[in-house]
């Protein structure tokens, strides 16, 4: 796989998770108790072989820049490829927004030039899987085609993948045609947003659309060189989470209570990295209780929790009550404090004897930083 | 191109076979001990130097310890990973005749003295790899420039009636040491060494080449190199110590420390994110604590799944505890696992094992089963 | 020196050396044939003893990044402290230009917050010198200031320094004026930009300022408060140029030709550590001929060379003739050649035959990628 | 948490004493003798296993060696610094009995089975720490896996009157060897090995274990593994490499090797950006041409000051060479300072010393003058 390398691209629709990420790019969200969003398509990447990986952050990338670093965490730290960090050269969200994501590639298109290898994989960050790259492009290699996308056939459950593109495929698994979900198909190709395609095929298409002035988004210049492209689809069919929604954030993080997903997530073709950041085994007192819940390292746990997520360094007092909740790092949870459907970001604070009830439809963020 | 030089380097004796540790040392080395759930041993050293600010660190085995060199790698768990300076395991010197051991602790740093001078350093730190505490060595290391000493010996008040297990120091009103005895049996103080010392290196360095062509030294910083100093007219002083601080050298105290873990106030606070104790981090997902999982009063670690009952017990990376299993009064090192309905107290479960269901383990407060044991006394 | 954190602003004024900095920051120029300029105050710092260094970055900053990366050349690479790199939220040079660099260090106040150091340095990259900070802070603390800056008295010269800050000094060492250099006086001293304070001193004076909104650069709002501040002056006596006009630039280039200077700059307080990039030692033909001059590793020399300076992996063809010159990194000049008083930027080609002579007071800049 | 695993180790015997190198050897390691201006021998190999993505590197060594250790640092130089895998120094072991010496290059890996089971390896590479080349052993590792071999040589076509002093192998059309002389006195063939050898780790370990209860056997891969595997009936093919290749075992070769650099089209073409031979870089500046310096055909490092006349010769780093010296045909070591009015001319000149002025060293094509040597014969 050293012919292969990796962009992860990070411009991706916050509009209705925009709570949980005011100070962070999306791919810098807490999740699973320890870990951040991107480390999911950082470590498939790094476990299917690829040692080039390119993320492309727009606005807030500091949080990414802090959490990634110089790739150590994943083995990317090389004096030959590694890991990149591009930023867009005007780094505010509403300009991107105007401008889309081809500027971006176009102002670091040397990189791409630059590179050495044949084939590029690109993706993005909220698309959660343990998928093995390796298969999807030999899968390409094997077919021909130009462009390889991967997909998951869904059925029901709209919500999980609401607004995502959906592929229409003829029966040799050709792309025909790539639409949106709007929830009125009982069964749909949801596309993964994962596109395998010669290196040299990914700078003709930025280059011919700044050219032309066809598209803002790479997205967007792919979708529209449909006809002129043999596009094929590669069927992925295990676990598959889109993070886009403030419901699906906490759907997700509840599903994986469930030690099967568990163990496919994080294991099934390798392990999940994550940066490291030595806290000490959790502490739970002799007045804990604590039931069907995930707990990260360095919480001190004096009180009850139930179907939970918990970060890393919470703090739940005597006698508070945490239920359905999910619990950022650094977060205090005082005495006689009851607590049902909540998400609690980094560094919130409840006082004592507060009540915060949410719904399991309607979770109810409280947000970083905050002291109820 | 300038000599670059290094201010201090700190070397550890971790050759101890620590054979009072029963079962668990016999296929590893001490100080790779697993200890409070995420930690080995020889961690809480390597934390305070990495946290002291000193990057210059030796390590002084006995054998080629594989588990202990795959434990500290390349340093970078410690902050240790520097192209000058960082962690280095020193096995015993080879030269043309063959390879030999070190004679005693003091032999130990002779044999090494081109690592040391490879650093052109001023002071020299010497640990042991089997103690567990929090130390900022760059305090002890002031007051040792303060003094203008030769030698500065970290020191701990004992009572008075363990005082004989230790060397003992007698210090003036300055600090400045007029008397040693090693493991005397009237004490006449009560001040114990911690086995820390810092020397001036141009000192220690003459100590040591003199030691060596002595014909009746065993070669030993206790028994010979600090008595001849103190004796002699080389500046000695102490410095006090006070906090926790615990030699793990027997099964029971290797148990009673980290039981001292159990409590929301232990003096340890390995909570404490200003001096944060550093180890390899495991690559497993948080704990899980079942529905029908119970924690009480124990430290679990990352990887864990738990379906059974545990009490007052350290649970170490990647356990998994059966349900109606009971674990209490524990120690379960890393990546066992506990099947189902396993009945286990006062023990210390070693790692990578299964403990098949139905077995039951029990030790005492005073006598701690090691399972599993080669006599297979403790469980039935 | 483990309470001090130093800071390394690049908001640098670009303007009378704009034809090199086009596609990187001035910090990242490349200098005296194997380094870039941010790696001397880099170097002081982590030759000074400090382990928590953050570069505040003014647009172009990938350039740096690329550069700089971990930290792992400068020893900076730690899990505590080490190197932070920091982004305006807005990249763009304009902007800086309009809201000046206090938005950017208001934006990363937490970082400095959340630093442990009582102490901050703050400097420039490009004030070009081997200078040892522990005696520069160990003078802040016996003197008791609030504030202390480094400065160096200059003899004529103004050229050298123009447009600089000048201190006003009683006979305490006290600066009771800051004003500008310009070319009135025979003898001044030029402020070198470089001042310590209490980490909480600096943020109180950021937060001060932009609560009142009385200054856009942080230097400005310093100076405001000369008044209310005891500020001192440190005299620095060693070798000193600040790299801010392309002249400047050639200059000091040729200044280090003098291998006393050489070795003072070099050497003096610390080595100066940079970026390695393993290119293998610089082959001499037969028919090549060189003389004073300053060549890196990599290159390939057949022609001839006469006091100039050589970056890694340039090629000098047969024939060709470099006088008085600096050969930025991948140059190739071809053969029957003839050049004097040039400065070729990184991969610029000059075809067989060329004759390009600038002036010793207005050196020829050959721009990046140029095929001449 | 899941077994990690590697694809591929590397083993690089690099024990050899390096006595034909004379006093060069005199205080380092054959690996670790300069060469080329700013490499040492050894680093041809590790960039040889960085470039071909291979970066699990144990390196066999017979003494502690001090500077090839410092040299080898925690591999960053190479990419090597990494957490699971990276470059390992792998001195004799150690047991209970003390230390031994490895037997034979067969014992050697015999001997460090642990470490590479360790990484649970389908591939071991077996390479030498003193040859001179550049190749991509990823393509040797296809050939392997594309024939299924149990062992894939590579060898290299000599001149059949230099044939008798390599290992020989014969081949068929398939490459399929069917035949091996060690050193014969009447060569069938001209295909030498290069020491360089794939082998798929399960056979491997089976025939080293074999050999080690075998009581006739020297234990060497050469004399006794290889003939053996081709006699029986595992499968072994030829891997045929072209290209510079050259072992630097005397003092001759080694000077010859050097003076290969010097041309624009030398074969092995250092300057080649998308294959670098990484080694430690100094921390020096540029190298500075004086008005009285000259150059000629030379190849010169960072941080070096010229000041004479340099002609035909490789300047390591940091080497000053004063004015009115002459330096031809010579290899000069790192940190070596010639002083004003020297005249040297087939020499190599060691590390880290001073030629005082008026000194004379001559030596010829076919004695290379050693500089200092112990007889001292070749100075005036």
């Amino acid at each position: 796989m050293n012919d292969v390398m990796g962009i992860i691209n990070l411009s991706e629709s916050e509009e209705q998770i925009k709570d949980l990420t005011l100070g962070r790019s999306l791919g810098a969200l807490h999740i699973f108790g320890r870990y951040r969003i991107i480390d999911f398509q950082l470590s498939n990447m790094v476990n299917s072989g690829l040692s080039n990986v390119a993320i492309f952050t727009y606005g807030k990338s500091h949080s990414i820049m802090l959490h990634v670093g110089s790739g150590k965490h994943w083995g990317l730290d090389r004096k030959r490829d590694g890991l990149y960090i591009f930023y867009p050269e005007v780094n505010s969200e509403d300009n991107i927004r105007r401008l889309g994501d081809l500027e971006n590639y176009r102002n670091h298109l040397d990189y791409l030039q630059n590179s050495t290898q044949k084939y590029v994989l690109l993706s993005r960050s909220y698309m959660l899987c343990n998928i093995d790259y390796k298969d999807v492009v030999q899968h390409h290699r094997n077919s021909g085609s130009d462009v390889t996308i991967v997909y998951k056939t869904i059925e029901k459950s709209y919500d999980r993948f609401p607004n995502c593109d959906t592929l229409s495929l003829d029966d040799q698994n050709r792309v025909i045609g790539i639409g949106k979900n709007l929830g009125k198909e009982e069964r749909y190709n949801v596309s993964m947003e994962m596109y395998v395609m010669k290196r040299e095929r990914l700078i003709k298409i930025i280059e011919s659309a700044i050219q032309r002035g066809d598209a803002r988004f790479l997205k967007e210049a792919i979708f529209q060189r449909l006809p002129e492209l043999k596009v094929s689809a590669y069927r992925f069919n295990g676990y598959l989470s889109c993070i886009q929604t403030i419901n699906n954030y906490f759907e997700t993080n509840m599903e994986l209570l469930n030690t099967q997903l568990c163990e496919e997530l994080f294991n099934k073709h390798g392990p999940i990295y994550t940066k490291v950041m030595d806290a000490p085994s959790t502490y739970y007192s002799e007045d804990s209780y604590v039931s069907n819940s995930l707990v990260a390292n360095g919480c001190i746990i004096e009180g009850k929790v139930e179907n939970s997520i918990i970060h890393r360094d919470v703090r739940i007092k005597k006698g508070a009550v945490v239920r359905n909740s999910i619990l950022l790092p650094y977060v205090t949870v005082s005495e006689a404090t009851n607590l049902n459907y909540v998400i609690l970001d980094k560094h919130a604070t409840i006082t004592p004897r507060k009540m915060l009830f949410g719904d399991q439809s309607n979770p109810f963020v409280i947000k970083k930083n905050m002291v109820l | 191109m300038k000599m670059q030089k290094k201010e201090i380097v700190a070397m550890i004796l971790a050759g101890g076979q620590g054979s009072r540790l029963r079962e668990i040392t016999d296929k590893i080395a001490k100080p790779a001990v697993p200890f409070g759930g995420k930690f080995r041993i020889i961690d809480f050293t390597l934390s305070n130097c990495s946290n002291s600010e000193i990057d210059t660190v030796g390590i002084l085995t006995q054998y080629q310890p594989l588990e202990l060199n795959s434990h500290i790698g390349i340093g970078s768990s410690w902050d240790l990973d520097r192209n000058f300076g960082g962690v280095k395991i020193l096995p015993p010197y080879f030269d043309k005749e063959g390879g030999r051991f070190y004679m005693g602790t003091a032999n130990a740093i002779f044999e090494n003295m081109n690592f040391i001078d490879a650093y052109n350093p001023n002071y020299v730190l010497i640990l042991s790899g089997d103690h567990i505490y929090k130390m900022d060595y760059q305090k002890m290391l002031d007051t040792h420039k303060e003094k203008n000493a030769d030698l500065t010996i970290s020191v701990i008040e004992v009572p008075w009636d363990e005082a004989s297990r230790f060397g003992l120091l007698s210090a003036d009103e300055t600090d400045m040491i007029y008397e040693f005895q090693e493991k005397p049996d009237e004490p006449k103080s009560n001040l114990a060494s911690m086995g820390i010392y810092i020397f001036s290196w141009p000192v220690l360095r003459a100590c040591l080449i003199e030691d060596h062509y002595s014909e009746d030294s065993s070669s030993d910083f206790g028994k010979d190199i600090i008595p001849k100093m103190v004796e002699g007219h080389h500046k000695v002083y102490a410095y006090r110590f006070s906090g926790y601080w615990r030699d793990v050298g027997t099964v029971e105290s290797l148990w009673e420390s980290n039981m001292d873990l159990l409590g929301l106030d232990n003096e340890l606070n390995l909570h404490d994110k200003s001096w944060r104790n550093y180890s390899v981090n495991p690559i497993s997902p948080p704990q899980y604590i079942s529905p029908f999982g119970r924690v009480e009063g124990s430290i679990v670690n990352e990887g864990c799944v738990i379906e059974g009952h545990v009490i007052k017990s350290v649970i170490s990376t990647d356990v998994h505890v059966g349900r109606n299993s009971v674990v209490q009064n524990t120690i379960v090192m890393p990546n066992t696992n506990i099947e189902d309905d396993v009945q286990i107290d006062y023990a210390i479960i070693l790692s990578d094992i299964t403990v098949k269901s139905g077995t039951v383990v029990k030790g005492t407060r005073d006598h701690i089963a090691v399972y599993p044991s080669e006599g297979g006394e403790n469980h039935e």
